[in-house]
């Protein structure tokens, strides 16, 4: 079925040209992951460890102090988890609800908001920190896990809305219109026809936003309770220090710890990359 | 079952687009099955969408019922419609399709299970219920949109050349069926289609729309034998009216128009006395194909019946019939011929040519002369 | 009255996110843009300076060197990870085995936190410990690779590592595009006698338009906001000539107590996008009305 | 009741100390909610700490350095500690050099750990052997001994090309060439007229001189990987505050055999001293008070001092203790810090924000930085750039 | 011009899927115009596709000039297509849908456009070339899709029911047109419709489809009058052709089939002396409605014409005629009248069968009695 033509031995050849460029930093980092501290003092980045030691996995996963606890980042993965989920799916929900709408349900000043919400992914975070902290503050919401899933929430809108909104305006008009004379009223429209037909962009955008609010830092450290605080701060806090000693082994195999989350789903949204989900909607 | 009123009504696409319906004015009565036809892109699924709720209305009023609907939303004005470009859900299996409105309407499952069964063999598409729609042929897609619309039983039906991709012997059965849906259920219809014979067949009354305007409005019979001007005569039928620009003479058989074959035979037509005032100017004088035939004995003796022997050019076998084409006043007539009658190119023939059914249009304005 | 509800049901959807937008956008970049016409240092405070803060930041000679940088490094950045994103994207839409791992590892950058993924650049691109120690060491000694040491160079280095990390990413967008079109334009283009390369500049680009509409404003929003990038990677250095003016603003505004001058670069940054962003925006949006 | 603390000390043998106050605290009846930023020098803690502040939820303690203290005092932020310091005699035991940087307007705020010397030379002495050279203690020596190093292969002086490790560099040669007093007027009163005095220059040009005996790869390197340069003998020497001593002890390496401290050239007898302090935030809750008075109480106890000293490479702010278990470095490093603080040569640190505000201490950072990574910077017009930046930036 | 044989292919969709094409074998020749007809979903426009190489190739072979093309790619067949889904490129304008192909043959700028502006005035486009197909009407864009195939001038042209969504005036125009290009450049052709008059008017031969098997090839009047088996007879003709199930009996003026109408009276039609050997046997006489009228003076003494008195049925007016329904052996026979000839339902009217066209069949095997 799949001959291969030299266009397509060439195709094979940049894309895993591509992989290697690709992996050559995650290769440093689990060569360097296996390394003992004087062998990273000593030797060349691209060699092979002396001894192949799995201790610095060990010490990340459970005993690297990431302030008075030295237990690893383990038990950060929750608090991570109670933060990511709610706020991934919020901001997709709302995201594909708003991208619908402003796709398919247009009304006045629709593509005004959305242009004012586009413009608003550019505003730096650091523009909104203090006044956001203040806004949860009024709220009583400052430093607890509901106010970070809201900020996450409030930020990553911005993205989802676009990523929907450019989605659906690719999606034949004809299905909603025959939809609405199905006597389908807005809600069903969108969690029968639309939804179903998302599958890609939902994948997308669930990439994008768990890996932005996994990863961010910023508003983790800022905006998390003492006690709530997500890996990334775990990590920040076992990798960066300014006067202490540094054990990248340490630091590499945390990293790459905290991002199999992430790593995870982009595995499972693969299944989901799947082909032609408007075929044979409409003619012409 | 309900009454469609469409009042002063215009469509422009875009700001300063041209007009792309103006002024239509059709009042529909509950139960009746309304058939629109014209040229492609003279609006007619602009009309249907715009009935649906699905396109803004410029101007004028839409009433269902003596209710103005311009604002009520399509899921609440109880109509279904198939659309000409189909718009199957395409995430759904041609089961789901079908069902969606069912569920929509909160019917049963058992009853949602009958009606779909019900649809499909009507529509002979039981074996294809658990397909996508991209993995359907183009008429079977089609019935699909049929079947989703007659799952229902709304207000009123829209079907948008419902028919067009399938094939003539389906089509045909498809049309009693619906006829047959017709009568049982007395649901307004409002129907798009260019197959002359569903337009003859099914209407009880045809719109003819041109760029947009309404041309007439009127009974199959009326638009056929009685076409309001040049461009409904034109239209309808096929193979098409013809048209024969000839001068009125009087002479001693009364009133006769003059033919020219081929550029050597002259030839008469006898016409009738109402053109009287027209002697001497020229009028267009609009025969079917089917009033130019064999020599028919019985009808050789009628009023305004008469022979031409006539040469005859390419002829077209289209099974039931044969259409020959003769040249006269230097246009392409065809007349329809017994393919059992051996005719052959190039042979001169006794043509009749039954001048009681024809139509006379005035040249200028297009209009019938009556 | 339900009939009603149902008219009214878009704007109240769009209506809290309306109102979101409102506050923590605009309300805040309305504060930002008090804030920054004031004496506000260590803390905001409300004393009016007036312009001042932006007659500092217009002498300032690192805010000038970051905004060039942030426009040969932004540029850069976009043209590179949408084209690469691009090009993988439709390679790897030509029924590839192993998609799905191809996919991965094109979007795995994405995952790691640039905290420690900036040390494993920095070492890489390192002139004595990375590339170039490698290909030494391999006999190609003539081989020079050290941009990031070097002060015209260095925001290149800066380029290349985010392009590594977000070009995944962008691929990934194109993909789900791409999986969106119809088939049977790509088979008429094939019947018109196109090549596939034809095809997809042709017929398939254009019409994931909307895709790339996505792809320019998140790739130019991680270039306007690469922070943790140029901090890991090189901190702005050597000295500051790889500085990027979210850098310069976060660090005026937290690190060295001027908040002013941070707020008022800040309103300089939005200016610069507005600029720039919005004939685009105008244009795309006004394309789709059509 | 319940401290909250917010702090940067996230590295092992920092985490371990700071778990010794929580013990000690615990101990008390006290329980302890850690609160950990780490990141460039406390920046992002500060950050933390200012969105906390906003939001009206401060921590009961944070480690606030130097001239922030004053700027959190000021804006009325912290409480106040007299009660305890009176009770724990610290007046009478930390130098005033210290307690200065502690006080708001005479009233205690903050609490000092630990004290940091940061113009150290760190050397191998194999190195300089292999070479032949000397471990240079002037700025000429150094040259002389970095010209030899460079002979033999070696890389004299290891460095990072890091806008703060410029700046420690840089506020070394100052504190040679200008000598304490001008040190403090330039940096501390940010005296226009030795800001821009030829001395200056002389500073500027010594230090770009510096730059031709560093490794050209040196931009964006961190600290430790300098360190560690210096340990395993690819470069000689590097100028690095007193933690650079546990990346020699991390690697097994003995002071005074494998490596040695030394002031950086020329300062002798002189001290630069970099504070890590925590500040107490003014709280509501009364038996958080408590706390809070007992956690600033502890940190200055003996026990902690010296447990956290012993740990961070520093040496304790109080003068009174025994230093038996301290090694050679850190003994030398408290007799210059006393004997300084008499002759008037303990200086505050510019490069790690002790002498300044934040924002002079930015504005001289990047005059420093780009003109040592800048190959055509020219020492006058930098002089002049200085003057222009501090002055606009008080 | 080019040759084009197909050999013994098969087509399956998926692994497990059933025949979609089982053993097709065409042989078409340079320059034949082949028409495709068959019911929705007997694999016409699969065919095509892979026939254009867009459908991979279960088993068989397709063979251009002679070569065998499976592996070559559609962009190498030189082969132009109108897609039944039109499959038009949504980014561009009509122009550029025509374009398209015109530019990846490096035609010059002056050229195409002159191509360009042909094509588009000869499907009644002009004032479109500038919209896109977003804003076009759905015969609008039938014909967008039609002028991205004629404005190349290719080895093959396969045609999917190009001319479904026009109307009928246009679909003869538009026949007109394509039988000229075909008569001007001889290309070879091969179309599917399911248009009657379509198909007997423009195809050289004609390949009638049932469930993925090719049935009949043959000329037009071949498949029309001597179809090869009762699907074949049924399929084409509208109204379709009508089926009788009587017993052949000898009596004195030879065989003859008895009839009884509405289960009253008993009729008597005459068969021809080949089917002696069916007597006392069952058959199925087919007779198509033409050949059932009013009474014919001229064909009324022909061998093998009887005339019945039948009581009628539904009457259907179609315009040309008038289809008539009558009850004969418990079915409904169309018989076609003349509209101008007043008939009533219910009445009783004498009806002329021409059986010397009837055809015949075999009861359980379905297949022709020659
Ligand atoms: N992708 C597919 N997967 C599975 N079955 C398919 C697919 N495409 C078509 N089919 C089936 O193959 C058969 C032939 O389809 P095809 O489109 O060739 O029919 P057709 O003769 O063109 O019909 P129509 O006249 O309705 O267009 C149909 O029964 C259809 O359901
Ligand atoms: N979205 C649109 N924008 C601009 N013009 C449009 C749009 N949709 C349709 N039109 C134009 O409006 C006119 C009427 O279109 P409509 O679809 O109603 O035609 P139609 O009568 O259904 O034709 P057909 O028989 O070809 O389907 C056409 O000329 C068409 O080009
Ligand atoms: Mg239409
Ligand atoms: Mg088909």
């Amino acid at each position: 079925m799949t001959k291969f033509s030299p266009g397509r031995l060439f195709i094979y050849f940049i894309l895993i040209l591509f992989c290697a460029i690709y992996l050559m930093p995650l290769l440093v980092m689990l060569l360097t992951s296996f390394k003992t501290l004087p062998d990273i003092r000593g030797g060349n980045l691209l060699s092979l460890p002396e001894v192949w030691v799995f201790e610095a996995w060990f010490k990340a996963w459970g005993s690297a102090c990431t302030g008075v606890t030295c237990e690893g980042v383990k038990g950060y993965f929750w608090n991570s988890f109670k933060m990511a989920i709610p706020a991934v799916f919020i901001s997709t929900l709302i995201g594909a609800l708003n991208g619908y709408v402003i796709a398919h349900w247009r009304f006045k000043g629709s593509n005004l908001f959305f242009a004012l919400m586009l413009f608003g992914c550019f505003i730096p975070f650091q523009v909104i920190l203090l006044p956001m902290a203040a806004t949860l503050g009024k709220f009583g919401l400052a430093n607890t896990t509901t106010g970070l899933v809201f900020v996450h929430v409030v930020y990553g809108l911005v993205f989802t809305t676009l990523f929907f909104r450019n989605f659906y305006v690719s999606v034949p008009g004809e299905l909603v219109k025959a939809a609405k004379l199905d006597g389908a009223g807005f809600f069903t429209i969108f969690f029968k026809i639309m939804l179903p037909i998302s599958k890609p962009i939902i994948m997308v955008c669930i990439i994008w936003q768990f890996t932005q609010i996994w990863n961010d830092f910023l508003f983790g450290v800022v905006y998390s309770g003492s006690d709530s605080q997500p890996i990334t701060v775990a990590l920040n806090n076992l990798v960066n220090t300014s006067t202490g000693v540094k054990e990248y082994n340490v630091d590499m195999a945390a990293a790459i710890i905290a991002a199999l989350p992430t790593l995870f789903v982009y595995v499972v949204a693969g299944k989901y990359f799947v082909r032609g989900l408007t075929a044979g909607s409409v003619k012409g | 079952m309900a009454t469609l009123d469409i009042k002063q009504l215009y469509k422009r696409y875009g700001k300063n687009g041209p007009n792309t319906l103006e002024d239509i004015n059709i009042s529909i009565e509950s139960g009746e099955f309304l058939i629109l036809v014209g040229p492609s892109g003279c609006g007619k699924s602009t009309l249907m969408n715009m009935i649906a709720g699905l396109e803004e209305i410029t101007a004028g009023d839409i009433c269902i019922d003596s209710k103005v609907v311009n604002d009520v939303d399509p899921k609440d004005r109880d109509i279904a419609m198939v659309f000409q470009s189909y718009a199957l859900y395409p995430n759904m299996t041609v089961r789901g399709n079908i069902e969606f409105a069912l569920k929509i309407q909160k019917m049963d499952k058992p009853e949602r299970d009958k009606e779909i069964t019900r649809v499909a063999q009507l529509l002979q598409i039981e074996h294809l219920l658990n397909r996508k729609p991209s993995q359907l042929s183009g008429g079977q897609q089609q019935r699909v949109s049929m079947g989703r619309a007659l799952a229902r039983q709304p207000k009123i039906y829209l079907f948008d050349e419902p028919l067009s991709n399938l094939d003539a012997k389906l089509r045909v059965e498809m049309r009693h069926e619906i006829k047959k849906l017709h009568q049982r259920l007395g649901t307004t219809i409002v129907y798009v289609t260019h197959d002359q014979i569903e337009a003859m067949t099914l209407a009880d009354r045809i719109a003819v729309m041109k760029d947009g305007q309404l041309l007439q409005l009127g009974s199959p019979a009326e638009i056929y034998n009685d076409p309001a001007d040049m461009f409904v005569a034109g239209f309808m039928g096929s193979p098409a009216m013809n048209f024969l620009h000839c001068s009125v003479e009087q002479s001693d058989q009364g009133l006769v128009g003059s033919l020219v074959c081929d550029q050597q035979q002259s030839h008469q037509i006898p016409l009738p006395e109402r053109l009287a005032k027209y002697a001497g100017k020229s009028v267009v004088v609009g025969i079917r194909p089917e009033q130019i035939t064999h020599v028919n004995p019985y009808k050789q003796d009628k009023a305004l019946v008469t022979t031409l022997n006539l040469k005859l050019g390419v002829l077209e076998p289209t099974g039931p019939d044969t259409i020959a084409l003769v040249t006269l006043n230097d246009k392409e007539i065809s007349c329809r011929l017994d393919p059992d009658k051996p005719a052959v190119m190039g042979e001169n023939l006794d043509l009749m040519f039954d001048m009681s059914s024809a139509v006379f249009f005035d040249p200028n304005s297009e209009q019938r002369i009556r | 009255m339900f009939n009603t509800l149902q008219k009214w049901l878009p704007k109240i959807i769009l209506s809290p996110s309306i109102f979101l937008v409102t506050v923590c956008i605009y309300g805040y970049v309305a504060w930002t843009g008090y804030l920054s016409l004031t004496h506000s240092r260590f803390l905001p405070n409300f004393k009016w300076a007036g312009l001042l803060q932006y007659q500092k930041l217009m002498e300032n000679d690192r805010w000038v060197t970051s905004c060039i940088n942030l426009l040969i490094f932004g540029v850069l950045f976009i043209i590179i990870s949408i084209i690469l994103g691009t090009l993988l994207a439709i390679f790897l839409d030509q029924n590839i085995r192993q998609e799905g791992a191809i996919r991965t590892i094109y979007l795995y950058p994405m995952a790691l936190s640039f905290i420690v993924t900036g040390t494993a650049w920095k070492w890489i691109l390192n002139p004595g410990l990375g590339l170039e120690k490698m290909m030494h060491d391999w006999g190609w000694t003539s081989f020079e690779f050290n941009w990031l040491v070097s002060n015209d160079m260095s925001v290149y280095t800066l380029v290349i590592a985010a392009v590594w990390q977000s070009s995944g990413f962008v691929m990934a967008m194109f993909l789900a595009g791409l999986r969106g079109i119809d088939s049977s334009i790509v088979k008429a283009a094939q019947i018109d006698g196109a090549s596939m390369p034809t095809i997809y500049w042709k017929i398939i680009l254009p019409c994931l338009r909307p895709v790339f509409f996505s792809a320019v404003i998140i790739t130019s929003h991680i270039a306007i906001k690469s922070f943790d990038l140029v901090t890991a990677l090189t901190s702005g250095g050597p000295g500051y000539s790889s500085d990027l003016p979210a850098l310069f603003m976060y660090t005026h505004a937290f690190t060295r107590g001027q908040m002013g001058l941070g707020a008022a670069s800040a309103m300089m940054m939005l200016g610069g996008v507005l600029a720039i962003l919005v004939p685009y925006l105008y244009s795309e949006l006004r394309n789709r009305e059509q | 009741g319940e401290v909250e603390v917010l702090h940067w000390w996230t590295s092992g043998g920092e985490a371990k100390s700071v778990g010794v106050l929580k013990e000690m605290l615990e101990a008390q009846g006290h329980s302890w909610k850690d609160f950990a930023v780490a990141g460039g020098g406390g920046e992002s803690a500060m950050t933390v700490l200012k969105t906390r502040a906003i939001s009206g939820n401060p921590p009961a303690a944070a480690q606030i350095k130097g001239h922030d203290i004053q700027e959190w005092a000021d804006l009325g932020f912290l409480s106040n500690l007299n009660d305890v310091a009176k009770a724990e005699k610290w007046d009478e035991v930390v130098p005033a050099v210290v307690t200065n940087v502690m006080k708001f307007n005479g009233d205690y705020v903050a609490v000092p750990v630990n004290v940091h010397r940061v113009n150290w030379l760190w050397a191998n002495p194999a190195v300089f052997e292999k070479a032949g050279a000397k471990i240079p203690t002037t700025m000429d020596e150094f040259f002389v001994s970095a010209e030899k190093l460079k002979a033999a292969g070696i890389i004299p002086l290891a460095h990072g090309g890091q806008a703060w490790q410029d700046a420690t560099v840089f506020e070394a040669v100052a504190l040679d060439i200008l000598g304490s007093e001008d040190y403090n007027k330039a940096f501390v009163m940010h005296d226009d007229a030795v800001l821009s005095s030829d001395k200056m220059v002389e500073v500027f040009t010594v230090f770009k001189k510096m730059s031709n005996y560093i490794d050209s790869d040196s931009p964006g390197r961190d600290w430790n990987i300098a360190t560690s340069m210096v340990i395993n003998g690819q470069a000689g020497m590097q100028i690095m505050g007193d933690w650079a001593k546990g990346e020699f002890v991390a690697a097994g390496k003995v002071p005074g055999k494998d490596f040695v401290c030394l002031p950086a050239p020329g300062t002798d007898g002189q001290f630069t001293f970099n504070i890590d302090s925590f500040a107490m935030f003014e709280l509501s809750k009364s038996d958080n008070v408590t706390a809070q008075k007992a956690l600033a109480k502890t940190i200055l106890t003996p026990e902690f001092q010296e447990v956290f000293n012993l740990n961070k490479g520093s040496i304790p702010v109080r003068t009174d203790m025994d230093m038996s278990k301290f090694d050679s470095c850190a003994l030398d490093s408290m007799a210059t810090f006393k004997a300084s603080n008499q002759s008037g040569d303990l200086v505050p640190s510019m490069a790690h924000g002790l002498a300044t505000t934040g924002y002079v201490q930015g504005a001289i950072y990047d005059v420093v930085t780009n003109f040592f990574n800048d190959p055509d910077g020219d020492p006058k017009e930098t002089v002049v750039k200085l003057a222009r930046v501090v002055r606009a930036a008080k």
